[in-house]
């Protein structure tokens, strides 16, 4: 097999008579109940370099990275080797920094731990003062200056972007020298995206060695010196990331780098006049407890035409989710008029019709969530056409099954529990599970986000068939990404609740008017320019 | 630069899992006794024969006599339906009324039917519950099933509050509101999904609480509350036993061992039920 | 009419207490079985226990009543009151071992012919502030028991008394002038609660004075009272320097505070410890009989007692060793249908009634009763009660005869049984034959709980009350007895023995005494060895 | 924090309610048992006459609704009433009965607190191993036997078998703590069944956070063993075991009951008895009350704390 001449030249560094690795894997293999989920694998970080592994989820790349902080899965079988520079273990900068904050404790109490470890042969009256600088340095390195406040506060009280930092803050005060990153772009938009991208890349210009896991090949192409391209635990092609991007050898990884955009823009429907879908001075707030209600959204005119598809484009809080929220009846608070056809929805689900119900059809963006993990998927999307449009239950499983093997699903995987289908097989029984109530309007919130791009690439293809196989639907697509929101006819931009910006796809992509907008669209030009694309 | 010792990883991982089996077997082994006995007992008990002396041990009695001189083994076959039913309908008429009123309080959006569905519990909630029972028992002298009635009541508050906590965290799934974009039925998404999603934390719940039933029934009966002083009740027969503690031990030790084995057994099964089932999904990822 | 006996109040007290332990109250007691009480039986206070030795602190566990207790004596009703009562006061009479008046503070009592007035003479007796008991004292203190306004319980018993008639004929010396001739007038003198106190006392929680063998030094409502000896005390001098009586309403915590050294003294212990503890040496178990009639009340007014073959079949059907052994734990002895066994006027005469089921289904047939049905009413307000009524009820079904036990509430079930129902368990301390018969089962009796309405059995007791000679008198006491043998509403299957638990070192405490008669609790005539 | 402050207000208010719902319900209750202190005072000598007489004598002869306005005045300005049987305030009842009381109910949560924590922390430290099983069998099987129960057979064994400890606190009054040996028994039969719940609450709450990423985490960066445990890990299974120790109040109180009658303490417990058998309303009430009262400012407490612990709960959004 080709990926075994590949795997056994370790990376393309080691070639070099470079500096010394600061972190090594050899041949490690993990195994659990005898399935290899990573095997024959091996890696070197060095310092200031990036090196970083890509892959579909499931192919064995955060195991991987975790081996080099030890962490293994649980009965897991490990043999191999895995070096650490002994003057400092890994740092670590997990997809959901907050999972590794602890709740019940102040933001400080962690890394003053740890500063106490390295203050221990000061004089005692002066180890607080001396620890006490080392993290305020550790926060300002991680581009937290002045955080005296913010150690003062709990994780919840952060923000996304400050868990992140505090997170890096903690591995710079351990002076790690090797830092796995994972995922830490995904689910982000692009303004966010381009933050982390330059953190990364200051990390690693402080000589540090960054492991970069991740599936979001913009980011890798614009920070990676190395990558490692892995496909069910073994890793197929690596190599620098220019030679990769540019001859990329292995199939997998051809098809992997293939970005261009699936398709763009049909035709949008001649404008038709009277929207099937009609928003009017919509006005949504979220109570939280204390503070009474906020608001959150203002949307004075908003429209969806049959068989247009809508784009909504925003950084994530900036309210979109809440606006298909409020149009699916599932935000209830909210003022002002959703009109269906010319009559007004209810404004809440439990208030709706069987038609209207139909009518308007909601996609999560988390579809394992969404789904009842003790039912098998085929009988939970199966009843979309029971409840909705009054089938018996034979005809509307045939039907299901007719769906849901058309987006893709290979027919076993639909009589299986939710928990043994991957996230892309989840999210097209979901479209299916929508689109068995034969929607006039699809809300999608944010589906292919969180999946790799092989994936996100076949759920967009899907949709794009989907539109043009029904000419009658509607859709609304809710993305923080913009090379999703190609696929739409129109594009609507949110920014703090406030709509500041809609109009045909190309003119908002090509001349945006807004200054959020063009920042936006300055941000991904950048992105995609440091990829070299 | 100076590199950790290379480890060998073999098999420092390989964790041990708890048998699940073994948890079962030990539970159903422990559980066994008391329910066979409670269940079957008085199939087996026969006729009273005379009474004794009270308090005498051996014969002719495999366990002597009791307080009124009574077989001991006769006592013990009989008394064990009413302590296992009552404590198991106490349980169950809790939850029979802590379900709907948890899964509505988490499911409505209603704040005001919430409101009074669980406030008035959260008083109860405040008085002490012996006071309450010790009350209402003087109020109404209740026989089993007015115990059954009344330790349920006791324990409905708090059952309430558990039922509601779980639903509303289960309630606020994505689940749900897909459940309600198909325009699901209330009763499926209550009961089929809210319900079924809970039942963990429902089972863990009635194991302790099977227990703490067992205990206010039988601490009732210490009481003398709820059932006939003489009644033949393996609670009963440990508290009215105990002053031949001396003389005839077997008349207190049998039915308390065999009401310890019924607790210690049911939370036995009911904690192997809940075991967390190994990690079933490889693919996903590891948990550090 | 007459006095109350002591007796039984102290057990709603006890129940009540006994609340928290169903088993708690304990009464019952001697071991039929081996048919011998425990060592020392053979006579009374003090032989074989050598000679007393003065000194020392009498620790003494009662049951007792919580916060709300008082040292006011007219006010005692648990056995815990009256212990401490009769330590610190006296009454003019208290009751002998066979329930006989005996003088205390009266040196003697003398009638006119007619028994309706009665002179009574004090013994030289000073109160613990050094001031003699007078004829005032008495008088105060019996228009204290008899005021309307308040509800003491001696009240009762001092009603024949014309108390605005008599008066003080000397320093010591008072003349009774009764409302009617009452010939048992000592057992007034004698009657529960009855104490003397100081003229004008009303307040009795800060040291109350008395003129008992002991003076107050200490109280606590609900957990202890201490009280020192009262070196001049009429009967002479206590031989304890100190007693302290410490409440523990639990039985396992009266015996476990015996048994570890934290008490000398326990009162009412169950048969089982008694059993448990009688011959292992650790401390001496004390037995006083016949201390409390054990038996069913059938209400003679209403069907299907009204019929008395109902009454006799009911009489045949109890196997009486079986409910000793069984509801008293073999703790007394079996009883004959009549109260007062052993006590001044039973009739002894009378056969041993067995159980006949033949015989009962005879005359449960020639009233027309077979197949009859009964509600049993009991309550486990006294120990022995439920196990009685569920005995009672499987010997009842063998003559055909369904009874149905109905378990009533604690607190309510005295005033409960007074009036409904028709049979029910009834049980009662010790007091005169006389004082039974008055209270009990007399058209007038406040407490008739067998609706005994019978002119004659009335008319015969005031026969008795005018008799003045005492063998007269026994002779018609025999023949109200035999009435009640006959075809009266009191099925008595037995009488419980009461049991104490004592330290090895304790001596001269009473073996013979039922509760709440002289000798019972009487802490002065005991010593520490 | 205006919200902190918001919600003890309503809390407080709420407690306020449950109080007053408490005593009506209390009232209530206790006037539907059948008798009334009259009776219970009569006992077997239920001579109706007496029993009318001790009833004017107790003003038990008015309407029950005007005593409970009259009480409840009285409350108001801090004056439980007194009782109907023995007329002594209920206040001195209160005051008498509360150290004894207070004093086993201290010293068992002070006991609760570290031993119910530390065997927990222990089992979940060694989860699915020896010390885990034994603690976890033995929590179970204590857990599941009664106070009464234990209590006999501790004093049977230490007691009187082995006379290492006095079996009753008899004789020693109000004044306990002259007398440790004799609190020893009784603590720790009140402690039994808390100190399992709480330990396998605390198990469950430490065996989810040892294993959560932050515990990992820590540990990752060379935080040493006891410090992730207590200082990282113990704060995240806190926040449900505070919540378990105020609803232990209500433990304590059944508890107490019973023990204080099994080694003779006369404490709170004994008098509630006591009132309840003798139909003594007014002592009843104020016990509702203080009962009550206590019930909700642990429970406020106890929701602050937790509040602490786990910020989230409240205020997050």
């Amino acid at each position: 097999m080709t990926e075994r001449n590949d795997t056994t030249a370790p990376t393309g560094a080691c070639t070099d008579a470079g500096p010394a690795p600061v972190a090594e894997i050899r041949d490690l293999r993990v195994e659990i109940d005898g399935r290899a989920i990573v095997d024959g694998v091996h890696l070197r970080a060095l310092p200031g370099k990036v090196t970083a592994l890509v892959g579909a989820s499931g192919s064995g790349k955060t195991t991987t990275g975790l081996a080099l902080l030890g962490a293994y899965p649980s009965g897991a079988r490990v043999t191999g080797d895995v070096r650490v520079a002994a003057d400092g273990p890994a740092g670590y900068v997990p997809q959901h920094p907050a999972s590794v904050l602890n709740p019940a404790r102040r933001v400080s109490a962690l890394l003053n731990d740890i500063a106490r470890t390295q203050v221990r042969d000061l004089p005692r009256h002066e180890r607080r003062a001396a620890a006490r600088k080392r993290i305020l340095q550790a926060l300002s390195d991680a581009q937290l200056p002045h955080a005296e406040a913010l150690l003062r506060r709990y994780p919840h009280q952060l923000s996304g972007g400050q868990q992140q930092r505090v997170v890096l803050a903690q591995a710079l005060l351990l002076g790690a020298r090797v830092i796995v990153a994972d995922e830490p772009t995904t689910g982000q938009d692009a303004l966010t995206k381009s933050r982390i991208v330059d953190q990364l890349a200051a990390l690693a210009a402080r000589g540090i060695a960054v492991v970069l896991l991740s599936h979001d090949l913009d980011v890798v192409h614009a920070l990676a010196d190395e990558v490692l391209v892995m496909r069910a635990g073994r890793v197929v092609e690596s190599g620098p990331v220019q030679r990769l991007w540019l001859a990329p050898r292995h199939e997998w990884t051809r098809q992997l780098l293939d970005t261009r955009p699936s398709s763009t823009g049909h035709e949008p429907p001649s404008d038709t006049g009277r929207p099937v879908l009609r928003v009017r001075h919509l006005t949504a707030r979220h109570r939280d407890g204390a503070h009474g209600p906020t608001v959150v959204l203002r949307t004075p005119e908003l429209a969806l035409h049959p068989g247009e598809s809508l784009a909504v484009v925003g950084r994530s809080g900036s309210g979109k989710t809440t606006l298909a929220r409020c149009l699916a009846g599932l935000h209830r608070d909210h003022d002002g008029q959703v009109h269906l056809d010319g009559t007004p929805l209810p404004r809440s689900v439990r208030q709706r019709s069987r038609a209207q119900l139909a009518a308007v059809q909601y996609v999560f963006q988390d579809a394992r969530a969404a789904f009842d993990e003790h039912r098998p998927v085929l009988d939970q999307v199966a009843r979309t056409a029971v409840r909705l449009r009054g089938l018996d239950h034979e005809s509307a499983v045939q039907e299901a099954l007719a769906t849901l093997t058309g987006l893709g699903l290979p027919p076993e995987a639909t009589h299986r529990l939710p928990s043994e289908l991957s996230g892309g097989e989840l999210q097209r029984a979901a479209l299916a599970r929508a689109l068995l109530a034969r929607p006039r309007v699809l809300i999608c919130d944010e589906i292919t986000s969180g999946l790799d791009t092989v994936t996100r690439r076949g759920i967009l293809d899907a949709l794009t068939d989907l539109l043009r196989d029904r000419a009658d639907v509607s859709l609304m697509l809710i993305t923080h990404d913009l090379e999703s929101a190609r696929l739409a006819h129109r594009i609507a931009v949110l920014e703090a609740g406030e709509l500041v910006e809609q109009g045909p796809a190309h003119r908002i992509l090509t001349e945006p008017r807004h200054p959020f907008t063009v920042s936006l669209m300055e941000t991904t030009a950048r992105l995609e320019a440091k990829t070299g694309a | 630069m100076t590199h950790k010792p290379s480890t060998l990883l073999s098999d420092t991982y390989a964790v041990v899992q708890p048998r699940r089996a073994g948890r079962y077997a030990l539970g159903l082994a422990v559980i066994s006794v008391p329910l066979v006995l409670a269940v079957l007992g008085p199939v087996f008990a026969g006729a009273p024969g005379a009474r004794a002396a009270s308090f005498t041990p051996g014969d002719g009695h495999w366990f002597g006599t009791d307080f009124v001189g009574r077989d001991v083994w006769r006592q013990v076959l009989l008394g064990g339906r009413p302590v296992a039913l009552t404590a198991l309908a106490a349980t169950a008429l809790a939850y029979l009324v802590a379900l709907p009123v948890g899964l509505i309080g988490a499911l409505t959006h209603r704040r005001w039917l919430e409101e009074t569905l669980l406030r008035p519990l959260d008083v109860l909630l405040a008085v002490p519950s012996l006071l309450l029972i010790l009350l209402v028992a003087s109020v109404l002298t209740p026989d089993a099933v007015g115990l059954a009635l009344l330790v349920a009541l006791v324990n409905v508050p708090d059952a309430a509050r558990i039922v509601r906590a779980a639903a509303a965290d289960a309630a606020a799934r994505p689940a749900v509101e897909a459940l309600r974009m198909q325009g699901e039925t209330w009763w499926r998404t209550a009961v089929g999904y809210v319900g079924r999603s809970i039942l963990r934390t429902l089972a863990a719940d009635a194991g302790t609480r099977l227990t703490g039933v067992l205990y206010l029934v039988a601490t009732a009966a210490f009481l003398g509350v709820g059932v006939a002083p003489d009644a033949a009740d393996w609670a009963v027969m440990v508290d009215r036993n105990r002053t031949g503690l001396f003389v005839q031990p077997w008349a207190v030790v049998v039915p308390a061992l065999l009401i310890v084995a019924l607790t210690t057994g049911s939370n036995l099964l009911f904690d192997a039920a809940l075991h967390k089932p190994g990690r079933r999904r490889g693919e996903r990822k590891p948990r550090l | 009419m007459t006095e109350e006996s002591d007796t039984h109040l102290p057990f709603p007290g006890l129940r009540r207490r006994g609340f928290l332990a169903a088993t708690g109250a304990a009464s019952l007691g001697a071991l039929a079985l081996s048919g011998c009480g425990g060592p020392g039986s053979d006579d009374g206070k003090g032989t074989g226990d050598g000679r007393p030795r003065r000194g020392g602190r009498l620790r003494a566990a009662f049951a007792g009543g919580g916060a709300s207790e008082t040292l006011d004596p007219h006010l005692a009703n648990l056995f815990a009151d009256v212990a401490r009562a009769k330590a610190l006061f006296d009454k003019l009479a208290d009751y002998g071992a066979d329930l006989s008046a005996q003088p205390r503070l009266a040196e003697k009592w003398q009638a006119n012919k007619t028994l309706d007035r009665w002179q009574v003479t004090l013994r030289k007796a000073t109160f613990h502030n050094g001031k003699p008991v007078t004829a005032q004292d008495v008088l105060y203190s019996y228009r204290r028991i008899a005021d309307p306004t308040k509800g003491f319980r001696a009240k009762a018993s001092l009603e024949p008394i014309d108390l605005d008639a008599s008066h003080a004929t000397g320093k010591r010396s008072i003349e009774f002038v009764l409302k009617r001739p009452t010939a048992e007038f000592p057992n007034i003198l004698a009657a529960f609660g009855a104490y003397i106190v100081p003229e004008n006392a009303t307040a009795f929680d800060e040291k109350p004075i008395g003129s008992g063998p002991f003076r107050c030094v200490s109280f606590a409502p609900g957990r202890s009272a201490v009280f020192r000896r009262y070196d001049d005390y009429w009967e002479g001098a206590p031989h304890l320097d100190e007693i302290e009586f410490v409440v523990a309403n639990e039985e396992s915590a009266r015996v476990n505070a015996l048994l570890g050294g934290q008490v000398e003294y326990a009162h009412e212990l169950d048969p089982t410890t008694a059993r448990a503890h009688e011959d292992n040496g650790q401390i001496e178990i004390v037995r006083l009989r016949n201390s409390a009639m054990q038996g069913f009340a059938m209400k003679t007014d209403r069907a299907p007692f009204d019929d008395k073959r109902v009454r006799q079949a009911f009489f045949l059907i109890a196997d009486r060793k079986e409910l000793v052994d069984g509801a008293l734990s073999g703790a007394g002895e079996i009883g004959n249908d009549l109260f007062g066994k052993g006590y001044e006027y039973y009739a002894d005469g009378l056969p041993q009634r067995e159980q006949d089921l033949g015989r009962a289904r005879a005359l449960l047939k020639q009233a027309g009763a077979e197949r009859l049905k009964v509600t049993l009413d009991t309550s486990a307000v006294a120990a022995g009660f439920t196990e009685a009524a569920t005995i009672f009820r499987d010997q009842a079904a063998k003559a055909g005869v369904t009874i149905d036990v109905k378990t009533g509430s604690k607190d309510t079930y005295w005033s409960d049984i007074l009036d409904s129902g028709t049979l029910c368990c009834y049980r009662s301390g010790a007091m005169p034959i006389e004082a039974h018969i008055s209270q009990r089962l007399l058209t007038g009796s406040t407490t008739n709980a067998t609706k005994w309405h019978h002119k004659d059995f009335d008319a015969l007791y005031q026969q008795a009350q005018s008799t003045p000679d005492t063998k007269d008198r026994a002779a018609v006491y025999a023949r109200m007895q035999r009435r009640l043998y006959t075809d009266g509403g009191f099925l008595i299957w037995g009488f419980a023995d009461w049991i104490l638990g004592t330290a090895r070192k304790v001596k001269g405490v009473d073996r013979k005494a039922p509760a709440n008669t002289l000798d019972w609790a009487r802490f002065d005539k005991v010593w520490l060895a | 924090m205006t919200g902190l402050r918001s919600f003890v207000a309503r809390r407080l208010l709420l407690g306020v309610a449950q109080t007053v719902a408490v005593v009506l319900l209390v009232f209530a209750l206790t006037e539907a048992l059948p008798g009334d202190a009259a009776v219970a005072l009569a006992g077997d000598q239920p001579d109706p006459a007496r029993i009318a007489a001790i009833r004017e004598a107790m003003h038990l002869d008015r309407p029950a609704y005007e005593r409970l306005a009259e009480w409840a005045a009285g409350l108001v300005h801090g004056d439980f009433g007194t009782s109907v049987t023995s007329g002594r305030p209920v206040s001195q009842y209160l005051a008498e009965g509360f150290g004894p009381t207070l004093l086993l109910a201290a010293l068992t949560v002070a006991l609760l607190v570290p031993a119910g924590f530390g065997l927990g922390v222990l089992a979940a430290r060694h989860e699915g191993r020896l010390a885990d099983r034994l603690i976890s069998s033995v929590t179970l099987t204590v857990y599941a036997v009664p106070e009464f129960a234990l209590g006999i057979l501790l004093v049977t064994v230490f007691a009187l078998h082995l006379g290492w400890l006095p079996p009753t606190a008899v004789g020693y009054g109000t004044d306990l703590l002259a007398h440790p040996a004799a609190l020893l028994l009784p603590v720790l039969v009140l402690l039994s069944r808390p100190v399992c719940s709480l330990a396998r609450l605390v198990r469950a709450g430490m065996v989810d956070a040892l294993a959560a990423p932050y515990a990992v985490h820590a540990r990752r960066y060379g935080i040493g063993g006891a410090r992730v445990r207590y200082a990282h890990a113990l704060p995240n299974a806190l926040a449900p075991a505070v919540q378990q120790l105020a609803r232990t109040i209500d433990w304590l109180l059944c508890g107490v009951i019973v023990v204080e009658a099994l080694f003779v303490i006369p404490g709170l417990g004994t008098v509630l008895l006591n009132a309840v058998a003798e139909r003594d309303v007014p002592v009843v009430q104020g016990l509702a009350v203080v009962f009550g009262v206590l019930t909700v400012v642990l429970n406020l407490g106890a929701d602050l704390v937790a509040h602490r612990l786990a910020p989230r709960a409240g205020v997050a959004a």
